[in-house]
């Protein structure tokens, strides 16, 4: 018999500005309960969260009930809420990057946080912060409560916010995207550390996610918003099984998938490999010199990989792995420290300026963040035509028709044409970078990490955008990305990188279905599958680091 | 949501800058500085007598119908004598401080490029901005002696670091976006990437330095000129009319109040249009 | 036989001081007598003005008094007002002049007798006089200090004078004999100049550690940039002072000498701008102690060598169009008055009727310059920092444009102005001040570089002026009918060749607090603080 | 840190040592022969040749400019020829002077700053931060010529509050009570501006530190707001802030120019402006040179502050 412990009636929040952001919520909550709360971008899912704890941004109103033990918290004074914050209901937030103080060591904050509630001497604090460091799993805690944030990796800073937040021994924890920045080996553990978590204390957990996975991996409930509004809730296990909104069925189909055992393997054309490569490493390193008493640091380290002509090659690995340094060597950006790149035969180093740049006519690049990927003072047609413009390619009418063409190739009507960047959306953005990078009809294109930054559906439409380009104008592609569901959708071949080196690569189908390197292995296994796993989660977490 | 945000984020184009000082702030400075602009301007339409015509009302007259300021010391309208003056500020606000800032810029654009420029031009605006701008004006002074080109030089050589780092730091940070890339990437030159996106990118902050650096240059003329190394009379100018007026102030104590309202109103004005500009820039 | 190596120094160091001064009231006059201003003189000054002892004298307290100048030890002798200030109260001299005379008075000489060539001046010394540090002041130290006055190593404006004396009989402690090298008519200047030095302490003197003497007040710090700090005599063979003390501090700027005055935070004060005098006075809370006697003149000086200025009709046509009047009206606030000649009333060589040769005739000076036709642009420097110069400058140019001389005005800063003055290299015209016309007239001719016969900033060359000079300087007595005769002969040359064009006279004004009383002061503007004192 | 030091330390002495260069050169860059300028144009031959000597104007540029090197890393300055004593015992006194000066306006502007930012992040009302703006834009749009005068006029003329300039009796070290009383005003005309300067650029990375999510977690967690400004949010705005008092404090120096004339306090800026209207070249060789030195040394100090008081900088990258 489950206790009630949170109980959202009616809740509306308005922002001062147009947009309204939740328009009527309910989500209840028992003791010992994990309740996902899934959405996209704007959904109001984040805003639902804050709106518990009274956190809400600077002109924002929320209106109905929130119930917490069955005391109405919404509307409460300041004081009042801040006895609640920490105490009852804490909160993890997304980023752990910028979520600690980055001035004040591990304990200093931990001890900040037990203080803002009761009295406790230094010694005791210390004690509890190192019991609380314990708790979150991090290893040598006495020594790591002297740390200061930016001495920890991201998976340890996220076990520290979580360590802040079990500080008071709340009731409800609300847990804002708590792993989406982290890498996915990493995000294994954080998900299990949070079940574990729940079995032992008997808090509630509301999990604030845009990630199906994650939401399958350990959700009781699920509650899907869309736009503000609840479209469905259910039973994690029903929810996947059938999902009864058509919105939920398509949230659930856009989210790539790797192939389960038994699935038919994914069909790759096998790919002409006669002739020159168009893009080949040849024992190539980029080595950042060390500084100031700081060892050397090798960015990718002795990688040789091929790319053949309109073969899509996806390179894959956590951050920090060197996969945006390798791509960046290929479009020249980064100069190589030992080694060669080629592209169709010519040796990037030895070729003169002049000739650089009529080879770069071939070769195209989509950063990752939409928002910084096109000028923001220039036109969508402006930033098209830029390729045709530096090329001086045909006449300005020519120009103007190629960029209509270009337009309607990423699907985007002729009028988005005189728009300027910030008036799109994220997900058009990323479309006119995909034209733009297709203007000159590229044999090369370098995409480092399109799509994620993207909302799942959105990601799905751009990825089969991409995928349908790529069969229509033949050219090869080093994506690189750190979703292997992703690499999965759109590859033929995969790389896999670790610490500066490819540890494994082959055919998407060879290395999905048998990855022979340890890693490889740890890597594919990690990744949370939107497919609710037996009621604890059983088969997620041992893995090797 | 964050798509949303990061749109939000973005760097506007130049029209809302322009946008931003038609209203509140940038408005009240730009009027501000315009109409001390136009009174210089105009100074020959104004003035009710010439800037060094020596009249036989008397001297040292407080405020009256016919001398609104007072007179000076030699029987001049100081009217007329501020209106005159504000010229010679004028001339060191919007000809010293460009060519500053043109010569500071194209020495930050040339350290961007070429690395060896670059280790030269870094010692050398340190080695500028080591000398605090007064004492630089000093040093000058000795060397060049007193008036209106000692002030410009010393605003020249003050700015020229200035926009040097500004405009290489602005070179090198746009270099990196992800958009100057992808245009490197597909064989766009340097100068290219200079025309099409660095500069552009860079013009917004050049002008809130430039507004911040006009007002400066009112401080500047105003100082040297109060220690007596700046304009030299019996060239008006609104630090030697503050001076005079400061000399007198117990017998004509109008006669300040003039320069004084001038000097105001244009820093004040710069300072609020850069506030107002820097405002929109960062969206 | 005439060097003036040693001027030059003199001349820079006085410039340095009018220019730095914003109000012009410098120093640097010649020796002179200390007696209390009269009534008379004060009342120039405003009536509640008089620093005579009127009442009974009040012990105690500290004079505080504040100036833009610093003492420089190596040029101690020019004498600016922070050296003035020591000199004037912790040294004393043989003669002292009173302020409206040039009769010797006693001091540490009591009494004196020239010879009959003129060549011989045999002084008896007092014999009650002590130096601070107790040794006993004889005709030893007499001879020492004069030659250190004539050592050109020190900046000394009467060094030609002090040359000219070119033997000492010390024979007797009470009694010194000086050998002139020429009868010397302007040899009491000299010695109402000299300050008696104690020869045991030089050293500290030159690095201005201590300032050794027998005066009222002794020495007790210097602080550079900050103050000078000064004690009761207690044994003074003049009687005790009334002040237990005399501070001067050192306030580059002169608005802030006058605030700090308003303030209440100094008791006098140097270099108040004339405007601010006349604002002080209004103000009925001050007194004005005008240094009658130590005159200053502004004059407009001409390149005589330049292609414009070397024809005399401009010259006279300048002497007529400048607007003396109104240049002591205005920029001197009624507190200088129009020149034609350098000498005080009570000068040998005064004359009225000569002093009033050119005033204000724009008429004449238009047709002096029709005569000449067309006259191209002269320039007319001046030393910016001082305003004095400036605003006169500027009311010269608008007088001389009225009838018909165009002028550029070249504002210079002090070293380029020393350098054109003393290297007769101005352009054109200039104005600034001089002194030395409240001295025996020989001692303009001799000391005063712009008008010294030999060599001078006008590049002006007369056998006649030269011999004038230096008969003026050579009869044994300043008032004989051959120095008379002399004294005219300069006039008419100086109102005939206009080599340099006297506007106006002035005295430097100390402004004050009405508590303080009976200062006198000598005529190089030393102030004398033995009978000074505050009442509350 | 002393590895962070060492990396700084090469780029602080060239700047040193390119200005004492340039230093040197600009005294040989001044029209005329100093040495016939200090001397007076009529001096004798001999007196010139030694005064050369003592100038060291000897010799070829390079051996003149290491002689001078020499004799300044040595702390032997030689004298001054027009103010007069020993350069040494000069600088000493108003260093002194210009320290306690440039101290008390450097802590006024702390102070005001502090009080400003903190007022304006924690109360946050609409008319507190219009007041607290149009002070710090009244700050910066008055010329320091300008408010010294009318703080004159006003706080020791019309109302005799304080005195109108000089030092205090015994010497700003004797006797504090008094020295407060003449440092008040100066301080205030100098460090106005630094105030206005400082408390809108700690205002303004104060808001921004507001903004960081760690304020976020903090307020989850139930840390009052006042306390979060306080204890958090403060901490990690000063680096930046240590960096811009850091510049603000090299302009104090070039005030004080103004401000010592004004207020005549006897300092090092009274006294360079005097050396240069002097034309005394050993002083403004030296005098220059010190400013030099001082404005490097706060930037060096700064940036050590800034490295102390962020972690991040201090223990380098990580190392867990």
């Amino acid at each position: 018999m489950a206790e009630r412990l949170l109980e959202i009636r009616d809740l509306a929040i308005d922002f001062a500005h147009p947009r309204p952001a939740v328009n009527g919520i309910d989500l209840d909550l028992d003791r010992g309960e994990i309740v996902a709360l899934v959405g996209e971008s704007g959904s109001g899912k984040s805003m639902t969260a804050r709106a518990i704890l009274g956190l809400l941004p600077e002109g924002a109103r929320a209106r109905g009930s929130i119930r917490l033990e069955g005391q109405e918290v919404l509307g409460l004074p300041e004081t009042e809420l801040d006895r609640l914050r920490g105490e009852r209901v804490a909160m993890v937030f997304q980023e752990p990057q910028t979520a600690l103080n980055p001035v004040r060591t591990v304990g200093w904050q931990i001890r900040e946080a037990l203080r803002a509630h009761r009295k406790v001497s230094r010694r005791e604090a210390r004690a509890r912060a190192i019991e609380l460091l314990a708790r979150v799993e991090i290893p040598e805690p006495e020594v790591r409560v002297g740390y200061y944030p930016h001495q920890l990796s991201g998976g340890q800073k996220q076990r520290v916010v979580l360590a802040l937040a079990l500080a008071n021994d709340p009731v409800l924890l609300l847990a804002d995207e708590p792993t989406t920045a982290l890498d996915v080996t990493v995000q294994a553990e954080i998900l299990e550390l949070l079940r574990g978590l729940r079995d032992e204390t008997g808090a509630g957990i509301l999990l604030v996610t845009h990630n199906m996975g994650v939401v399958a991996a350990v959700a009781d409930r699920v509650v899907v918003l869309k736009t503000g509004d609840v479209v469905e809730t259910a039973a994690t296990g029903a929810l996947f099984a059938a999902p009864a909104h058509a919105y939920t069925r398509q949230l659930l189909s856009a989210v790539p998938r790797l192939p389960e055992p038994g699935d038919p393997v994914r069909l790759v054309e096998p790919v002409a490999t006669v002739g020159e490569p168009t893009l080949r490493y040849e024992d190539a390193s980029v080595v950042y010199p060390g500084r100031h008493g700081q060892a050397a640091f090798a960015a990718v380290d002795s990688v040789t990989l091929a790319l053949a002509p309109a073969e899509v090659l996806g390179l894959v690995g956590e951050s920090g792995s060197g996969k945006t340094t390798l791509g960046r060597v290929a479009a020249g950006l980064v100069p190589l420290s030992t080694g060669s790149v080629w592209i169709e035969g010519e040796d990037l180093a030895a070729i003169g300026r002049a000739r650089l740049r009529e080879i770069r006519r071939d070769l195209a690049f989509v950063p990752q963040d939409p928002a910084a990927s096109l000028d923001p003072r220039m036109t969508v047609a402006e930033s098209i035509a830029e390729p045709l413009d530096i090329h001086s390619v045909g006449d300005r009418a020519a120009r103007r028709a190629r960029v209509a063409e270009l337009l309607e190739a990423v699907r985007l009507a002729a009028e988005h044409g005189s728009r300027l960047p910030h008036e799109l959306s994220g997900g058009q953005r990323q479309r006119v970078a995909l034209a733009r990078a297709l203007a000159l009809r590229p044999r090369l294109v370098i995409a480092d990490e399109p799509t994620s930054a993207l909302d799942v559906s959105v990601q799905a439409e751009v990825l089969a955008l991409f995928a349908e380009l790529q069969r229509e104008l033949g050219f090869a592609c080093l994506f690189i990305s750190h979703d292997l569901a992703v690499i999965y959708e759109v590859a033929d071949r995969v790389a896999v990188m670790r610490r500066g080196s490819v540890v494994e690569s082959g055919p998407i189908e060879q290395v999905f279905a048998n990855p022979t390197h340890p890693y490889s292995r740890a890597l594919i296994a990690a990744v949370p599958e939107p497919v609710p796993s037996s009621p604890a989660g059983a088969g997620l977490g041992e893995m090797a680091s | 949501m964050s798509g949303a945000l990061a749109a939000a984020a973005a760097p506007r184009r130049p029209s809302q800058a322009r946008a931003a000082l038609l209203r509140g702030q940038g408005l009240v400075g730009l009027v501000l500085v315009g109409i001390v602009v136009l009174a210089g301007l105009l100074a020959p339409v104004l003035a009710p007598y010439g800037p060094n015509e020596q009249l036989a009302d008397g001297n040292l007259l407080e405020s009256t119908a016919g001398h609104l300021l007072g007179t000076d010391e030699v029987s001049r309208d100081v009217l007329s004598r501020l209106l005159y003056g504000i010229r010679v500020d004028l001339l060191v606000i919007f000809i010293a401080v460009p060519i500053g800032a043109a010569i500071g810029s194209l020495v930050g654009l040339l350290a961007s490029t070429w690395g060896f420029a670059d280790v030269i031009a870094q010692r050398t605006f340190d080695l500028i901005l080591a000398f605090p701008a007064l004492i630089l004006a000093i040093t000058l002074a000795t060397i060049m002696g007193p008036g209106v080109v000692t002030v410009s030089v010393v605003i020249i050589a003050a700015e020229i670091p200035i926009f040097g780092r500004l405009v290489r730091t602005s070179v090198l940070s746009v270099r990196e976006l992800p958009y100057v890339e992808a245009s490197t990437v597909v064989g766009a030159s340097r100068w290219w990437v200079l025309r099409r996106h660095v500069l552009p990118n860079s013009l917004e902050s050049l002008t809130v330095q430039l507004a911040v650096s006009m007002s400066v240059a009112v401080f500047v003329e105003g100082a040297m000129s109060f220690l007596g190394i700046g304009v030299r009379p019996p060239t008006p100018s609104l630090g030697t009319l503050i001076n005079d007026g400061m000399r007198n102030i117990y017998v004509a104590k109008v006669q300040v109040v003039g320069p004084l309202v001038a000097v105001v109103m244009l820093v004040l004005g710069f300072l609020l249009i850069s506030q107002s500009l820097g405002k929109a820039r960062r969206g | 036989m005439r060097t003036t190596k040693a001027l030059p120094l003199a001349l820079l160091a006085l410039l340095v001081a009018v220019a730095m001064v914003s109000s012009g009231c410098g120093s640097n006059g010649g020796a002179g007598a200390a007696t209390a201003a009269s009534a008379d003189e004060t009342a120039t000054a405003g009536d509640n003005a008089s620093t005579d002892a009127g009442g009974t004298p009040t012990d105690g307290g500290v004079l505080k008094l504040a100036t833009s100048f610093d003492v420089d030890p190596p040029t101690f002798f020019t004498g600016n007002n922070a050296q003035a200030f020591i000199a004037g109260s912790v040294y004393d001299r043989l003669i002292d002049y009173p302020p409206d005379s040039l009769e010797p008075q006693p001091s540490l000489a009591k009494a004196w007798k020239l010879s009959k060539d003129g060549k011989a001046l045999t002084l008896q010394l007092r014999d009650d006089v002590t130096f601070h540090t107790g040794r006993k002041f004889t005709s030893k130290d007499v001879q020492f200090s004069i030659e250190q006055y004539a050592d050109p190593k020190r900046v000394a404006q009467f060094q030609r004078t002090a040359a000219a004396v070119v033997g000492f009989d010390t024979s007797k402690p009470y009694e010194v004999t000086l050998k002139l090298a020429h009868p010397t008519s302007n040899i009491f200047d000299l010695l109402a100049t000299v300050p008696i030095l104690d020869r045991r302490t030089i050293g500290e003197f030159d690095t201005g550690k201590n300032f050794v003497g027998t005066g009222p007040f002794e020495f007790v710090s210097w602080t550079p940039g900050s103050k000078v700090v000064l004690k009761a005599n207690k044994d003074y063979w003049g009687g005790a002072p009334h002040l237990e003390g005399a501070e001067l501090e050192i306030v580059p700027n002169s608005q802030t000498q006058v605030s700090q005055l308003r303030a209440g935070q100094v008791d006098g004060i140097y270099d108040a701008s004339f405007v601010d005098l006349q604002s002080l006075e209004a103000s009925g809370q001050f007194q004005l102690l005008k240094l009658i006697g130590t005159d200053r003149a502004l004059y407009v000086g001409a390149n005589v060598e330049s292609n414009v200025l070397k024809d005399p009709r401009l010259r006279q046509a300048i002497a007529y169009a400048v607007d003396r009047d109104r240049i002591a009206n205005d920029v001197f606030r009624g507190f200088a008055t129009p020149i034609n000649l350098p000498w005080p009333s009570y000068s040998p060589a005064y004359s009225a009727k000569d002093n009033t040769t050119y005033t204000l005739d724009t008429d004449k000076a238009k047709q002096l310059v029709g005569e000449i036709g067309n006259v191209p642009t002269v320039p007319l420097s001046y030393v910016a920092e001082s305003p004095n110069a400036s605003a006169s400058a500027q009311i010269i140019q608008s007088n001389l444009e009225a009838v018909g001389i165009p002028v550029k005005l070249e504002p210079t800063d002090v070293a380029q102005a020393t350098k054109q003055l003393i290297g007769g290299e101005y352009p054109g015209l200039w104005v600034t001040e001089h002194s030395f016309g409240q001295f025996s007239p020989s001692t303009l001719a001799v000391t005063a570089y712009p008008f010294n016969a030999e060599q001078n900033a006008s590049n002006f060359a007369s056998p006649a002026y030269e011999k004038a000079a230096d008969a003026a300087w050579e009869s044994p007595e300043p008032k004989s009918p051959a120095a008379l005769q002399a004294y005219k002969q300069i006039n008419d040359i100086l109102l005939k060749d206009l080599f340099l064009i006297e506007l106006v006279d002035f005295d430097p004004v100390v402004a004050a607090t009405p508590d303080l009383h009976g200062v006198t002061w000598t005529k190089r503007n030393e102030l004398d603080l033995a009978n000074a004192y505050l009442s509350h | 840190m002393v590895r962070y030091l060492i990396r700084r330390l090469p780029s602080a002495l060239a700047v040193l040592a390119l200005a004492s260069v340039l230093i040197f050169l600009l005294i040989r860059l001044v029209p005329g022969d100093p040495a016939t300028t200090l001397a007076g144009p009529g001096a004798p031959p001999q007196a010139l040749a030694e005064l050369r000597s003592e100038l060291g104007l000897e010799g070829s540029l390079p051996s003149q400019y290491l002689s001078w090197v020499g004799s300044v890393v040595t702390l032997d300055f030689g004298r001054s020829f027009v103010i007069g004593g020993d350069i040494g015992t000069l600088i000493a006194e108003g260093l002194g002077n210009t320290l306690v000066l440039a101290g008390a306006a450097l802590a006024i502007a702390l102070v005001l700053s502090l009080l400003a930012g903190l007022a304006a992040v924690i109360l946050d009302s609409r008319w507190l931060n219009a007041v607290l703006a149009a002070f710090s834009t009244a700050g910066l749009a008055l010329p320091t010529f300008v408010t010294g005068p009318v703080l004159i006029l006003v706080l020791a003329v019309l109302l005799p509050v304080f005195p109108a300039g000089g030092t205090p009796p015994g010497g700003p070290f004797e006797e504090p009570g008094a020295t407060l009383e003449f440092l008040i005003l100066p301080a205030i005309c100098l460090g106005l501006p630094v105030a206005a300067a400082l408390s809108r650029f700690l205002t303004e990375s104060l808001r921004t530190q507001m903004r960081q999510p760690y304020v976020m977690t903090a307020r989850a967690l139930g840390i009052p707001r006042r306390r979060i400004v306080v204890t958090q949010v403060l901490r990690n705005a000063l680096p930046a802030a240590m960096t811009a008092l850091g510049i603000q404090v090299g302009y104090l120096l070039g005030g004080a120019v103004l401000v010592e004339t004004i207020f005549a306090w006897p300092g090092l800026g009274q006294l360079i402006a005097k050396a240069i209207g002097g034309r005394d070249y050993p002083l403004v060789q030296v005098l220059l040179l010190l400013s030099v030195v001082v404005f490097v040394a706060i930037q060096l100090a700064t940036d050590l502050i800034h490295a102390y008081l962020d972690p991040r900088v201090r223990l380098g990258g990580r190392s867990g």
